[in-house]
């Protein structure tokens, strides 16, 4: 059989739902959150290379190539937020996260 | 397809304040660090200024092969953010040297945000518009916690943060599904595909992805849920900043991206942003009623507004789009006095942030007040102050489009709202005093002041910025 | 063709399953490792898609940087791995459902290019004959992208200020060498002689 | 003369005004008076103003008069426009007459922030006018909304116990009311094309459209007049609000909603108008009866006035939609006279309320024996409440009643219990205030009327009896008015029967 | 000369209530300058002034009546003085004229005649009351109200008469404001009158709705080609003329104190006596009467209404009078002699017989008013005793009011030549000689309430001047002569109730036909075959005396239980005691209003105000709104828990939801 481009979307559409089922079924701490918001855009990576390769355009990679430096840079912003927290709080429990509310 | 020119010059006002940014970076970097911080303050706004001239002035026109346009709408859109941005500066000055916030790099990441915010506006390309929206939110994430000794602060911060990084993973999603489906990322190139007709699921569900990504970056229902602790936590200039600026700025982007490449399809995602706007407007209107944080208020406040605002996107017509900026307009000049007013709710050199803390305002500083009653009176929409006009506007559009329950629904909303604006000229005028507040800066004054002769002349002078927001909206339909 | 297919299935099934893995185990280190291999065989993928470049950026960028700076963070707050707590299971149905059905949905989505358009899905080379992927990546990014490479550039401008704004500290009490200092240092700044009169005591 | 905007100039001298007792600085007592005074100047130079309107008006056409038109917002076609004809002029003089007497009625009774109540009382004339003399629906519906602002303040500030609850009660209440208003404003925009409220009378709506945007109308102006049941404001924001803020809420705010059922629904939605008609009639009487027999039983007196008022506007609205010359000119005529005596009403009660500072009926009686010349203007008023011949009250009654009764015979059988009623719980009041022997220790020393009372109360008794008597001078600059107005209706009425006709043919 | 008449008594109320006012406002300010007591003895002059000119002017304007009288009636010249435009709007235009016609003038003879003669007595009755001016002015008030009222032109300026009356009445039986009771009675007399104006005002716009006038020439004119016409009320369709005149008849029936709206009546005794004696006696009660016959144009073609108008007035005579048997209250006894009389006074209407009506009224107020003057003047002598069973045995000691009294009481009986006898013949013989079964009935109530007029007349006579004195020593030895202001009117007016009816019988229709049609000259219509009038003369011998030979029998038995056998009475009332109690209590009819009127608008109202307004209006409306709102928003903050991976669930939740919404509306 022919690996078409609906099994690349569909190994895309798996890991965002994974993604997303790690957002929220997550409790321990906020890096594992972290690293499923990066399995979401792994997803989005996956997706526009394989468009890309469907559409014989390179525009998509070029794309996932900025979404690859973006999201080293906001790795880097989230974890030096996730540090100055840790300082503060002394956890990084997701449910202790909840100082402000209502 | 796409323009095929560099035409550096249409993008001469970013290109200036990134270089801005950048100079002043060095200059904090070597001039001592944050005893640096008054100077690259000012300097900042003197940049975020010379700007804002350059955009004005500057000649526009598409530029870098179609990722970018400097068109009026694009100008003005800038204009309000770059005077939110300046005035968020400036506001954090006295703020931030009181609470030990005063570092440099504070002006300069609201300098590279603002630049992100004017690269949002000015994208014609998917590829642009993340770079500038990734470019504006990186900064802010940093900027919300920029206080990284507190708790709330840095609280903010993260939950901002990790939100934020889930809504651009569904922009992004939503991005590369568009891009699978109609094979290119620009927008003219975009328009052109859906005026053939042939829309796709996958091309909607992208939108839907977009949208989404885009809700969070203006805080729409029900992707609003950071904002409210984001601007209880952030410091209050940041608040201040968050409120105006980027709101603006996604706003315009929303626009942008709704009525560029898929004004065509307005019937296919109408019904999206009716019912995000009205969620949005609900939201805004009952989850304020019990806050006693005034922080905390104005985040409700803010995504009822948004919610305002998008019934003119939801209107889906050049009136409409009119309409938001309009709104826009006023929604900045209201939002910066309401917490210039804020910041000087000082009280024994400590922020005090509850809304009881203003009773009796009226009695210790009656002028101070008076500002604040205005300010909320326009903000709750009434006559003859410029928040009704903001209103009026939208909602003619929507009705207009025929979408006659959404006005009614916005409009009983905006009765509920109401509420919480009088309630804080409640505690203002008729209840007693408590202990006076510190004296206010000079800036903060001026700000207050000029806030409220907008809200009270703009019936009088209502063209300047309503005609200027009909050229914007006519470029952006190319007309 | 079923080479590739194989190779396809085999780097798709472990990526999936590490993913789960990132997210169901306990160990925050061994999410990072997990997620480690799905990036080894997401670029895997990608180069079965013909995207050399990206593939090695991915793991370069992902494995070299990302990913260790994940199990850095993860080992320097030395985190305790809590128990589960309480009501985590309340949401576990309603998560599913959630997911599943954005699932299925984005599969249906995915799946309409494979049931219903005519020309087969079929997956082309996007990059041009004649030069490779790199270089045809390089002829973009310079030229039409140039406005887009620059704004990254601030972007990561900005994630560095940031970084070092967030986390940088300059802690009391911790002495540093100055040694400018040291040099010019005299005797006459360092000692000072005083005249004791005798019996009596400074 | 004739170049001046004189109606631009009535509206904003006391803005004008307002602006200048903001200036005034300096020790407290100062600031205080000279607000006083230089409220009380602008007011009254307003109200003189204001009677060059009466002098130079033409009798004899319904076309709107002291027309202006600027430019406003171009972009969407509205215009700065105002103009008064027969309907809407006697409604500016009754705002500017009345607020001159609030502001000497304010004199004493408020001590604290005297400066700003001035300015909220200034601004509030400023919107009363504009919205009487508006011609731009837009520009109405700015006047009309914006009245609100000084109202919650005056109430919020200078009200009484409950005044919190009372200013966000009238607030909110009459906000609901006209932002649906301002739905219903924006889709006739839509359909018309203008907010021009003469172009908008020439406009045909179609009949469904009419519908919609008179219930749209009706959700406001219902509120304002007010209707019962929407009426449940009114004696909250009566009792709490300061006396003047009573005289100026019964005197003129709630003919605002009686002026728009006039100045809107029935010239733009004349067939809507004679399909809900009957609606109206039965909310009206249910007012008058209903809202009579609660005002009985009250033992505050603001709100028993409170509650006569919500049935004398019930008599104001069964006039307004008889569709009849007399009944709308009765209506028009009501709310004029109505406007004087509930203030005056009021006012009456401020005497005694700032000697005594209750205003619990029980705890007075006999005041007749300290009070004298108090005792002689009340029953004035009071009688002229009940509508006495011979009083305002009396003519605009027997119009309405007369309308009614050609209009519909159960309309005119059930308003007309409303004279029995009204006179039962007004006399009762009467009695339990003045009459009786002076048996509470606390009143024993109270002082009569002084003649700064005296001096308010002159010019409202001249105008009742005036009115009551001799009423040709008001009802003349009706009739013009009026009679096209209900040519309007009725040609619009006739048009659609014939068209029904012809469908069913 | 004509507006004089009316204005007059205006400018002089006017006058004497500014002195009231003045003087009460000093009085108050300077509470020192005069004790309680002293004050009420002395008169300022400034009092004496308010007399003056109040009276002044009311007697001048009763001289300038007489000769309206002789100019208007006996010269047959009617006048209409148009003052100026009141009220207009449309069609309906309303002016301010004075219409002098004879029946105006008769009545402008009895209203300034009664007026002056009360003006004169009430200056020496009230110099014990400290607001003498006050009072003055309110009579003054009261007779230029009463002169609009028989002076207008049109049915608005009636109706401004009408009310003005009403006022006068509210403010004269509530003059001792003091007095919680005369309060009450105050309030009760303008209520019951409220009620009957109600039918009124309805009758006036059904007068326009058919005449597309008020304007009396404009509707006598064209009454008899309404009359076949019809008109909606109420969802029925009426005979026009029928419907309109019985809603004005309503109003007549308050005013004129008719069965089911005659309680104010008794209570207004609660008045100051020359009070009683001029407007709930002579003048204003008598206003239903004069309503009723200035309008016989238009009643004339109302068959069943003047039916209607016919048994009213019947049964209030008869019943009136048998509560008039059982009161003790000098006043209340005199008050429903007033009622019953007023209902001769009706019937003779209802048959047609205006001049007999209006003959009646005239001369019942000539002999009523000097009834209630002389009970005044023995309550004067009495120490404001008003209760018979207190007095007794004092014709010796009060003689000139003695007199005066029994001239009353032989007019009101109608003894042979004295006024009432005159009027009251005509009025029962008109009755009979309708020769309706309503005119039947009416004439044999009336038989019988002439029965029980002559018992309780000679009953009060009995009790106030006969017999054992049973008041107190101390009252018995102040018992006085009333001085001679109060003296000369009594006396004036007892030459009234002599001679008023023999005088002007021919006028009224005592005599020749055509002689009264002349004196009438057409104020005054009767309709082709209503000639009751005309046939009174020629009705049988037995007819003609049944009146004198009832008032006989009153007399009779008045003289058996009061005179003869005085135990009688007690010995009756406890064999009788169920019908005792009953006419006792006046049938009950305050009782009876008291529960179906009054007590259930006092519950309704509560109701309305705390369950309408406050639990269900408010609950449902303002209050529960703003509850559900304080709850929605509880809800919508409790779903900010805090919890980033709640926020993060409602994001994918939204996402989810657009999608699947997008999928849907694509599919």
């Amino acid at each position: 059989m022919d690996i078409g481009l609906a099994h690349y979307l569909t190994v895309a559409a798996i890991l965002f739902t994974l993604g997303i089922f790690g957002i929220f079924m997550n409790r321990k701490n906020v890096i594992i959150i972290m690293m499923s918001i990066e399995l979401m855009l792994l997803a989005v990576n996956i997706n526009f290379v394989a468009f890309s390769a469907f559409l014989g355009d390179l525009v998509g990679q070029v794309f996932t190539i900025f979404v690859l430096t973006v999201a080293a840079a906001e790795a880097a912003i989230g974890l030096a937020i996730l540090v100055v927290y840790f300082r503060n709080r002394g956890t990084i429990a997701v449910e202790d996260i909840n100082m402000m509310k209502g | 397809m796409g323009d095929t020119m560099l035409n550096l010059w249409a993008a001469l006002p970013e290109m200036f304040l990134a270089v801005a940014a950048l100079a002043l970076l060095m200059f904090g970097v070597f001039a001592g660090k944050d005893k640096a911080f008054r100077t690259v303050s000012w300097a900042a706004v003197v940049a975020m200024l010379v700007t804002a001239f350059l955009v004005i002035m500057g000649q526009g026109g598409p530029a870098f092969f179609g990722q970018f346009v400097a068109d009026p709408f694009a100008q003005f859109c800038k204009v309000l953010i770059l005077t939110g941005s300046a005035l968020g500066i400036i506001m954090s000055i006295r703020y931030a040297e009181r609470e030990r916030m005063a570092r440099f790099e504070f002006p300069i990441l609201i300098t590279l945000a603002t630049v992100g915010m004017m690269a949002m506006v000015s994208a014609t390309d998917m590829l642009s518009l993340y770079l500038g929206l990734e470019l504006q939110s990186l900064a802010l994430y940093v900027v919300a916690a920029i206080r990284r000794d507190t708790v709330r602060a840095t609280e903010s911060g993260l939950k901002y943060f990790v939100l934020g990084s889930i809504a651009s993973g569904m922009l992004l999603y939503g991005m590369s599904m568009v891009y699978g489906f109609t094979g290119t990322t620009n927008f003219a190139v975009l328009a052109g595909v859906m005026a053939e007709g042939s829309l796709s699921v996958g091309t909607l569900v992208g939108l839907a992805f977009m949208f989404a990504g885009l809700c969070f970056k203006v805080s729409a229902v029900p992707f609003h849920m950071w904002t409210p602790d984001v601007y209880e936590g952030a410091p209050t200039p940041v608040t201040a900043f968050f409120a105006v600026a980027p709101k603006i700025a996604g706003l315009a982007l929303f626009v942008r991206v709704a009525m560029g490449p898929f004004a065509g399809v307005v019937a296919d995602w109408q019904q999206i942003i009716v019912l995000i706007s009205i969620l949005s407007m609900l939201v805004g209107a009952f989850a304020a009623l019990r806050q006693e944080n005034i922080k905390r208020l104005m985040a409700y406040s803010s995504i009822g507004h948004v919610g305002f605002a998008l019934v003119g996107l939801a209107a889906g017509t050049q009136d409409g789009v009119q309409a938001i900026l309009v709104y826009l307009g006023i929604y900045l000049v209201m939002n910066i006095g309401t917490f210039a007013v804020i910041l000087c709710m000082r009280r024994n050199e400590r922020m005090v942030e509850d809304i009881v803390d203003l009773s009796g305002l009226a009695k210790t500083k009656p002028m101070m007040a008076a500002v604040t009653a205005i300010l909320m009176f326009s903000m709750a929409g009434i006559p003859p102050l410029a928040g009704f006009f903001g209103k009026f506007y939208v909602f003619k559009a929507a009705v207009d489009s025929g979408l006659i329950t959404l006005a009614v629904i916005g409009l009983v909303t905006s009765v509920v709202s109401a509420y919480y604006y009088l309630r804080i000229i409640k505690v203002m005028y008729f209840d007693e005093p408590v202990e006076d507040f510190d004296r206010n800066g000079t800036e903060m004054n001026v700000i207050m002041a000029v806030a409220t002769i907008v809200m009270l002349a703009f019936v009088f002078f209502p063209n300047p910025l309503t005609d200027s927001a009909a050229v914007a909206a006519a470029a952006l339909f190319g007309n | 063709m079923v080479v590739q297919a194989l190779a396809f299935y085999l780097f798709a099934s472990i990526a999936v399953i590490a993913a789960t893995l990132v997210v169901t185990v306990r160990n925050p280190v061994h999410s990072v490792l997990w997620l480690i291999l799905t990036f080894f065989n997401a670029a895997g993928l990608f180069v079965l898609l013909g995207a050399e470049f990206l593939a090695m950026l991915l793991v370069v960028v992902y494995v070299g940087a990302v990913a260790v700076l994940f199990l850095f963070v993860v080992m320097m707050l030395d985190i305790n791995f809590t128990e589960m707590r309480e009501g985590f299971l309340n949401y576990l149905p309603i998560g599913i459902l959630v997911a599943v059905a954005l699932f299925v949905e984005l599969a249906f989505v995915g799946a309409t290019w494979a049931l219903t358009d005519e020309k087969v899905a079929a997956l082309g080379k996007p990059t041009p004959d004649g030069i490779n992927n790199i270089e045809a990546l390089g002829n973009l990014i310079y030229t039409d992208y140039v406005y887009v490479f620059q704004a990254s550039g601030l972007v990561l401008l900005v994630a560095m200020i940031g970084a070092i704004v967030l986390t940088l500290r300059h802690r009391e009490g911790v002495r540093r060498q100055n040694i400018s200092e040291q040099v010019r240092r005299t005797r006459a700044d360092t000692l000072e002689v005083k005249k004791v009169p005798v019996g009596r005591g400074i | 003369m004739s170049d001046w905007p004189i109606l631009s100039i009535i509206t904003f001298l006391p803005l004008v005004g307002a602006v200048f007792v903001l200036l005034i600085r300096g020790e407290e007592a100062n600031v205080a008076r000279n607000a006083r005074w230089v409220a009380l100047w602008t007011s009254g130079f307003t109200f003189l103003a204001s009677l060059m309107l009466w002098v130079n008006f033409d009798n004899s056409t319904a076309d709107f008069q002291f027309v202006e038109k600027a430019a406003w917002m171009p972009g969407l076609n509205i215009s700065y426009h105002m103009g008064v004809d027969g309907i809407s002029m006697l409604f500016v003089i009754l705002a500017t007459f009345l607020t001159p007497i609030c502001i000497l009625s304010a004199w004493e009774a408020i001590e604290k922030r005297v400066k700003e109540y001035m300015i909220a009382f200034l601004i509030l004339e400023t919107m009363m006018i504009g919205m009487f003399s508006a011609l731009d629906a837009m520009l109405f519906y700015i006047f009309f909304e914006g009245v609100l602002i000084p109202m919650f303040i005056i109430i919020g500030v200078w009200g009484g116990q409950r005044r919190v609850y009372a200013a966000f009660k009238l607030f909110l209440y009459t906000l609901l009311g006209s932002v649906l208003m301002l739905v219903a404003l924006l889709a006739m925009y839509f359909d018309a094309g203008t907010t021009d409220i003469p172009s908008l009378m020439a406009h045909d709506f179609g009949y469904n459209m009419q519908l919609w945007l008179w219930l749209a109308f009706f959700a406001s102006f219902a509120v304002k007049v007010p209707m019962w049941p929407v009426h449940t404001w009114l004696p909250d924001a009566h009792v709490e609000a300061p006396t003047a803020g009573s005289v100026i809420l019964a005197g003129v705010l709630l003919k605002m909603g009686g002026y728009g059922f006039l100045r809107f629904s029935l010239p733009m939605m004349p067939l809507a108008s004679e399909t809900f008609a009957p609606l109206i009639f039965t909310l009206s009487i249910i007012a008058v009866i209903y809202t009579s027999l609660v005002a009985l039983v009250q033992s505050d007196m603001k709100k028993l006035i409170a509650y006569s008022s919500i049935a004398h506007m019930g008599f104001v609205t069964i006039g307004a939609f008889t569709f009849n010359q007399h009944g709308i000119e009765g209506s028009i005529f009501q709310m004029l006279s109505h406007g004087v005596v509930s203030g005056a009403l009021f006012l009456c009660v401020g005497v005694v309320y700032d000697r005594m500072h209750t205003r619990e009926i029980d705890a007075y009686g006999g005041l007749v024996h300290r009070m004298p010349g108090y005792a002689v203007i009340f029953m004035f008023f009071t009688m002229a409440s009940v509508g006495l011949p011979g009083t305002g009250g009396f003519v605009g009654e027997v119009l309405v009643l007369l309308g009614a009764f050609e209009a519909n015979t159960w309309v005119a059988f059930f308003a007309a219990t409303g004279l029995i009623l009204g006179a039962a719980y007004a006399l009762y009041l009467y009695r339990r205030i003045v009459f009786g022997a002076l048996t509470k220790e606390n009143l024993k020393n109270i002082l009569d009327m002084n003649p700064r009372e005296w001096l308010i109360f002159a010019p409202l008794v001249i105008v009742v009896i005036w009115m009551g008597v001799y009423p040709v001078p008001f009802l003349d600059v009706l009739h013009v008015s009026v009679e096209n107005l209900v040519n309007q209706v009725e040609t619009a009425q006739a048009a659609a029967a014939q068209a029904a006709q012809l469908a069913a043919n | 000369m004509y507006a004089l008449i009316v204005f007059l008594p205006l400018i002089a109320s006017l006058i004497a209530g500014i002195i009231t006012l003045a003087g009460a406002m000093k009085s108050v300010s300077h509470p020192s300058s005069h004790d309680g007591h002293g004050h009420h003895h002395g008169i300022s002059p400034l009092e004496r002034l308010a007399q003056l000119i109040t009276t002044g002017s009311v007697l001048v304007a009763a001289l300038l009546s007489i000769l309206a009288f002789v100019e208007v009636a006996l010269n047959g010249n009617p006048v209409t003085v148009e003052l100026f435009t009141w009220i207009s709007s449309g069609d309906f235009l309303v002016k301010w004229s004075l219409r002098f016609d004879t029946l105006t003038c008769v009545m402008l003879i009895v209203v300034t005649g009664v007026s002056s003669m009360v003006h004169v007595y009430s200056i020496g009755y009230m110099s014990h009351d400290p607001d003498k001016p006050r009072f003055m002015a309110y009579l003054s008030l009261f007779t230029f109200a009463m002169l609009m009222l028989v002076t207008a032109d049109n049915l608005i300026q009636l109706f401004f008469g009408w009310e003005g009356v009403g006022l006068a009445s509210y403010l004269l039986i509530g003059f001792w404001y003091s007095k919680p009771s005369a309060s009450a009675a105050a309030i009760k007399a303008f209520l019951v009158n409220r009620v009957g104006d109600f039918g009124f005002a309805l009758g006036i716009f059904a007068v326009y709705v058919l005449f597309g006038s008020v304007e009396f020439d404009v509707i006598f004119a064209n009454a008899e080609e309404v009359a076949g016409s019809t008109l909606m009320f109420l969802g029925m369709e009426f005979s026009a003329l029928e419907i309109t005149c019985f809603l004005l008849f309503i109003g007549a029936m308050g005013k004129s104190a008719q069965l089911g709206l005659h309680t104010w009546l008794p209570d207004a005794m609660e008045g100051p006596t020359p009070v009683s004696a001029l407007i709930h006696a002579a003048t204003m009660v008598t206003a239903g009467v004069f309503m009723v016959a200035r309008l016989s144009p238009i009643f004339e073609y109302a068959e069943t209404t003047l039916a209607i108008v016919t048994i009213v007035g019947a049964s209030t005579a008869f019943f009136a009078a048998t509560i008039g048997c059982l009161q003790n209250d000098i006043k209340r006894v005199i008050a429903y002699s007033t009622c019953s009389q007023l209902g001769y006074m009706f019937f003779a209407c209802g048959v047609s017989a205006y001049s007999a009506g209006v003959f009646h009224l005239m001369t019942h107020g000539f002999f009523k008013a000097l009834l209630f003057l002389g009970a005044g003047s023995v309550i004067h002598a009495m120490s404001d005793e008003q209760d018979m069973r207190k007095m007794g045995g004092i014709y010796k000691m009060v003689p000139l009011t003695f007199a005066v009294m029994m001239i009353g009481t032989l007019a009101i009986t109608g003894v042979p030549f004295f006024a009432g006898f005159y009027s009251k013949d005509l009025v029962l013989e008109s009755a009979f000689a309708a020769h309706t079964p309503v005119g039947t009935y009416a004439f044999w109530a009336g038989i019988l309430a002439a029965l029980m007029t002559s018992f309780y007349s000679w009953r009060l006579i009995f009790m106030t001047f006969f017999g054992a004195p049973r008041a107190d020593e101390r009252t018995m030895a102040h018992v006085h002569e009333s001085p001679a202001v109060m003296t000369v009117p009594l006396v004036i007016l007892a030459i009234g109730a002599i001679f008023a009816g023999w005088f002007a019988k021919d006028w009224f229709g005592g005599g020749d036909y055509e002689e009264m049609l002349a004196f009438w000259n057409g104020a005054l219509f009767m309709a082709e075959g209503h000639q009751a009038l005309e046939h009174a003369h020629h009705v049988p011998g037995w007819v003609k005396l049944a009146p004198f030979v009832a008032m006989l029998t009153g007399f009779i038995i008045a003289v058996v239980m009061y005179k003869l056998v005085p135990s009688l009475p007690r010995t009756l009332a406890n064999s009788f005691n169920g019908l005792y109690r009953f006419v006792f209590n006046k049938w009950y009819f305050d009782e009876l209003y008291h529960a179906i009127f009054v007590k259930p608008a006092f519950y309704l109202g509560r109701g309305f105000w705390k369950s309408g307004d406050g639990a269900l209006i408010d609950g449902v409306g303002p209050d529960g709104v703003a509850a559900a709102c304080r709850n929605i928003a509880r809800r919508v903050s409790s779903m900010q828990t805090g919890f980033v991976y709640h926020y993060a669930f409602a994001m994918l939740i939204g996402i989810a939801v657009l999608v699947t919404f997008t999928i849907y509306k694509m599919g």
